[in-house]
């Protein structure tokens, strides 16, 4: 087992593709992505029912090393400060395989 | 105002459901048509007008005729955003206006459907190139939106890639599937119509309910949250559309349009878009609030449109054309 | 009993799509139909009945015989779930007995269209006004249900909101879109039916088909696990349809329905909810165990009602009518 | 970053509105929820098969003040104890954006 | 070549609606139809081929010649995976060459189904027995496949369980919905194929649009992908399916099929599973890549068959046959 | 309150079925599924757009005591390891209604 640091972004659907370009871009090869998300918060109740789609939220999940929780961070604030959003960082342990 | 218009308007069975769904919402009746059935339902929608434009585009050619009408969709799609900013800079911030003028500037889908099934309803013919004319008005309003967002706004705002945008603007995917249904139309002409009319004429009118009910409950669930953005948007929602209709008409006669195009063209002066333009503005002016321009264009202009628009307009151009 | 009335039961497409649901799921298949499709063909099925039985309603008026149709619908949706009650306090404690009760005094909107489907089959008619008897027997049992676990009930029980009730009763989404698709009907009558033919008519049967294939695979699912459970809801689920059927097969020769209304009237009476009550149960009385009202709902008398009650009632109707 | 706690309420999907009416009552402006979820407990498999709907669970996510969250328990106890489902809570760190 | 053929095949529109979807893709649209949806109209598809093949199958009957057809069928389901396993083996590691030889050893229904809307396009007639030389062609290569992993394959590797696996390879989604619909239609006859009619047949082809404009989608996106992977899956994709094709249309020669007949033989042997296998693959073959296995059948073999196959194929059987 | 391990495995959605069984097997009784999710790790991008469907991840999360989290690890671990796939373990309070 292996200490990790357990990153869940909550974001607006769209954002999803740009977020993960800049993760994969800063090194990050591994994401989950919850669809079909809806919630509220600053910004409102997003309730994911427009007819064009794309008005829900999404997840992605990231487990990193430690060391480098920061410059996940480091790059996802800004898109978060942008765009609205809410990311929380815990503590877990990665049952290696 | 002709009250058989009305009539004939309001015992439409898709005005009917849109009513229907609406009820729906303000008794509190969990009804809903969950997604993606709505997306896939608007897919379907727009690619059987598309192709249903394009076959008929074959029948009719690329006349002198058409080429006006379209000339014509493109100056208002580029006039209508500019003077509603105008207008909407009183009272709302850059961003904020930037993102309602390019909602008001483009089209919405469903409306011109909507008008295309009551004008059936009267027996009016009208022509595939509206079809096209209405491709051809999506886009332009996104790009002057984001152009006047950028250049007014803050310099500290979202830095906007131009080739984002355009791509956004031009080859989002209800654009892209009108289009590429109307060329697939156009190529296939009356043989591919007839071999695809079970699916894109007959079951339509019934796959156009489906659509307007679960519009009908969106629309209702956004006119409750209305209030909390005061008088204005309301007004505009309202105001907008009758004054671009006006607009419209004169154009259509001073083109010579004949009824039934005169109608589409109107409309789709006179709607707003709740479905391509809030998904690009999303992403290029995210400072801009989706509450405020969805909830106008979907729960005002739309319904508006819909129940008291294609009537009077109908009306004015009975009067008018004869 | 007639063989042939067997015969084009079981060869009807849609009921051996049934049993080809039940089959796939019996050999371990992975066939599904993954959600929201069956609940986008549910309310497709509930759209189209309601709004033909509206065009229906349209051409007959409302007579008195309709009236009295209607009366009896209404008397049956109280009884059957009172003394159901009794029957099943023997077994059950007070939550589930009430909401096995307020399921089996409820209907199943697809047990009746699929009794129309047959009736169709064979060349029989009958009136939209039943239509209408569905939409008012679908919500008093709810209403009775939730009365006796409450009124009988341990006072710490959960607190009952009644306004609440009443709008899961009345204005949940089956009951809506059946009854708003009836009035939508009803109002455009003729040249609205005509107009919505192709999809509320056409393509009935085939969605139809598609929606018991799920429908098997569901009811086959929870066979398995019915065991559990003992032999009581085994025995009921069986023995309480059919008694129903009986008073209702009675009722409707006493009022002097024609043979294709009494074999709606009967179904109606004989058949258990299984989408409109278990959703209000599962918020009024959430004590109760859905695993056991809707299973027997939906894995015993459904498969019951559609495989061998359809034939047997129009048996015994052909027998005492002619 | 700032302490919090993450709190996730996984509950029958019919349940979701009145939660978030109990959540919003005692003043929690932020929640995400997670939708199509099936799962198995105390009472029985939901497998989100039945053909009206709304058989599947729901998972509400809220991050808050820790010393908000007694008051948010409070709140949802009775309705879990009432209804079933399951409540974790955990620390975590919001990213401050 | 007959350029005519070329050109009714280009001017389909469900193969139109396939380019529309690549395009899409590349010119970076958003445009995509989300799931359910492509597992509904897929679902939809092979009910439809089923049913109506079954009805074909009612007509015609059980004759030597459909039995030497089915036979032909068989055969070449074990032999194309079993040679085009010695060719994989030269460039591959054992799973994967396993899991790409039953890919290619299995069929694309949306091929097969594509084929027939073609056929009907040039009005060449084709018999119901050839959508059960589709079932039975789905899954022997799914056990060959497994079979060639486990006996040559590290004795370290996934232990499988072969009655799961007969499962999966017989009792699968696809299949079974083929078959069960095969079934019904052949017990139902043309009286349950009437009623069906406007469901299976009259908006079959616009649902393929649908169908395919997604599986142009799918495609495009996959094909970007490809060069990881070298030349050799690109060649194989390529010159294995002529290869099949030309055996296939020996075959079909030799046991006399008719000109329509051949051709749906021709395009089950030359085109490759992307649905039953894969899934099948994915639990009994876990070591081997789907990025390889779906992306050749997908994103090479699949448009190879529908753009430049069908009107070959059918030029070879126009020349030889007449 | 009472102290458990979190445990969220995401994995291939067809392997769902037989890792629910294995759980079961050693006696997990509750259980919740998260559907439709993508991803990206060691094997590639997970899209979910397969026209068969399943080509998805889903994501199993587990609740249960301390004690029993070796149990459950030493369950699922070689099916991780053969199948891909990925197990993150942390402290949780489970909130007892
Ligand atoms: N306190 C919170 N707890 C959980 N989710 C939250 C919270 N605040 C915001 N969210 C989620 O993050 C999304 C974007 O938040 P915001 O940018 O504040 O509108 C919301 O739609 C919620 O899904
Ligand atoms: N130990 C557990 N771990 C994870 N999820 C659980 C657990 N127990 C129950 N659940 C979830 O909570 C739902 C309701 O639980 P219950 O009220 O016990 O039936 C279940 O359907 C599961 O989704
Ligand atoms: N570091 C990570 N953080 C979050 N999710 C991951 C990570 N690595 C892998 N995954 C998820 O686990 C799935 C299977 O991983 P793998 O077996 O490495 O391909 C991926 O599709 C992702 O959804
Ligand atoms: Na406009
Ligand atoms: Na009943
Ligand atoms: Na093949």
């Amino acid at each position: 087992m292996q200490n990790v640091k357990r990153i869940e972004i909550i974001v607006d659907s769209p954002e999803v593709p740009s977020l993960l370009k800049e993760l994969t871009h800063i090194g990050v090869s591994g994401y989950t992505v919850f669809h079909n998300i809806t919630g509220s918060g600053d910004r409102g109740e997003r309730r994911n029912d427009e007819p064009g789609g794309g008005s829900g939220n999404s997840c992605i999940l990231l487990a990193i090393a430690p060391e480098k929780s920061d410059a996940v961070i480091a790059a996802i604030r800004p898109i978060l400060r942008r765009r609205g959003g809410v990311c929380l960082m815990s503590d877990a342990q990665w049952v290696v395989h | 105002m002709d009250l058989t218009l009305i009539a004939s308007n309001l015992l439409n069975p898709p005005v009917l459901f849109f009513f229907l769904g609406m009820i729906a919402c303000f008794v509190g009746s969990d009804l809903e048509i969950p997604q993606p059935i709505p997306k896939f339902l608007s897919l379907y929608l727009l690619l059987s007008i598309g192709f249903k434009g394009g076959v008929e585009l074959h029948k009719s050619g690329l006349t002198a005729e058409v080429a006006i009408a379209l000339g014509a969709a493109i100056l208002m799609a580029i006039v209508v955003p500019l003077w509603t900013f105008l207008i909407l800079r009183k009272r709302l911030d850059i961003n904020n206006a930037a993102a309602v003028a390019a909602t008001y500037g483009s089209v919405s889908a469903v409306t011109f459907i909507a008008a295309g099934s009551f004008l059936s309803q009267l027996g009016i013919p009208s022509g595939g190139h509206m079809v096209a004319a209405m491709a051809l008005m999506e886009s332009p309003a996104i790009i002057i939106g984001v152009a006047l967002a950028r250049k007014l706004g803050s310099p500290g705002g979202t830095p906007v890639s131009w080739s984002h945008l355009l791509r956004d603007a031009f080859a989002n995917g209800s654009v892209f599937i009108l289009c590429g249904a109307l060329v697939i139309g156009a190529v296939t002409g009356e043989k591919g119509g007839k071999a695809l009319a079970p699916f894109t004429s007959d079951i339509f009118r019934g796959m156009l309910c489906l659509f307007l009910l679960d519009m009908g409950i969106l629309s209702a669930r956004r006119i409750r949250g209305i209030r909390q953005f005061g008088w204005f948007p309301v007004v505009f929602a309202l105001a907008v559309p009758l004054v671009n209709a006006i607009a419209a008409l004169a154009l259509a006669r001073f083109i010579g349009l004949g009824p039934g195009d005169a109608l589409l063209f109107t409309v789709l002066c006179a709607s707003a878009s709740y479905i391509a333009v809030p998904a690009a503005m999303r992403l290029a002016i995210p400072e801009a609030n989706p509450g405020l321009y969805v909830t106008m264009a979907l729960a005002i202009s739309f319904p508006f449109n819909i129940i008291v628009g294609l009537p009077l307009y109908m009306a004015i151009i009975n009067r008018i054309w004869s």
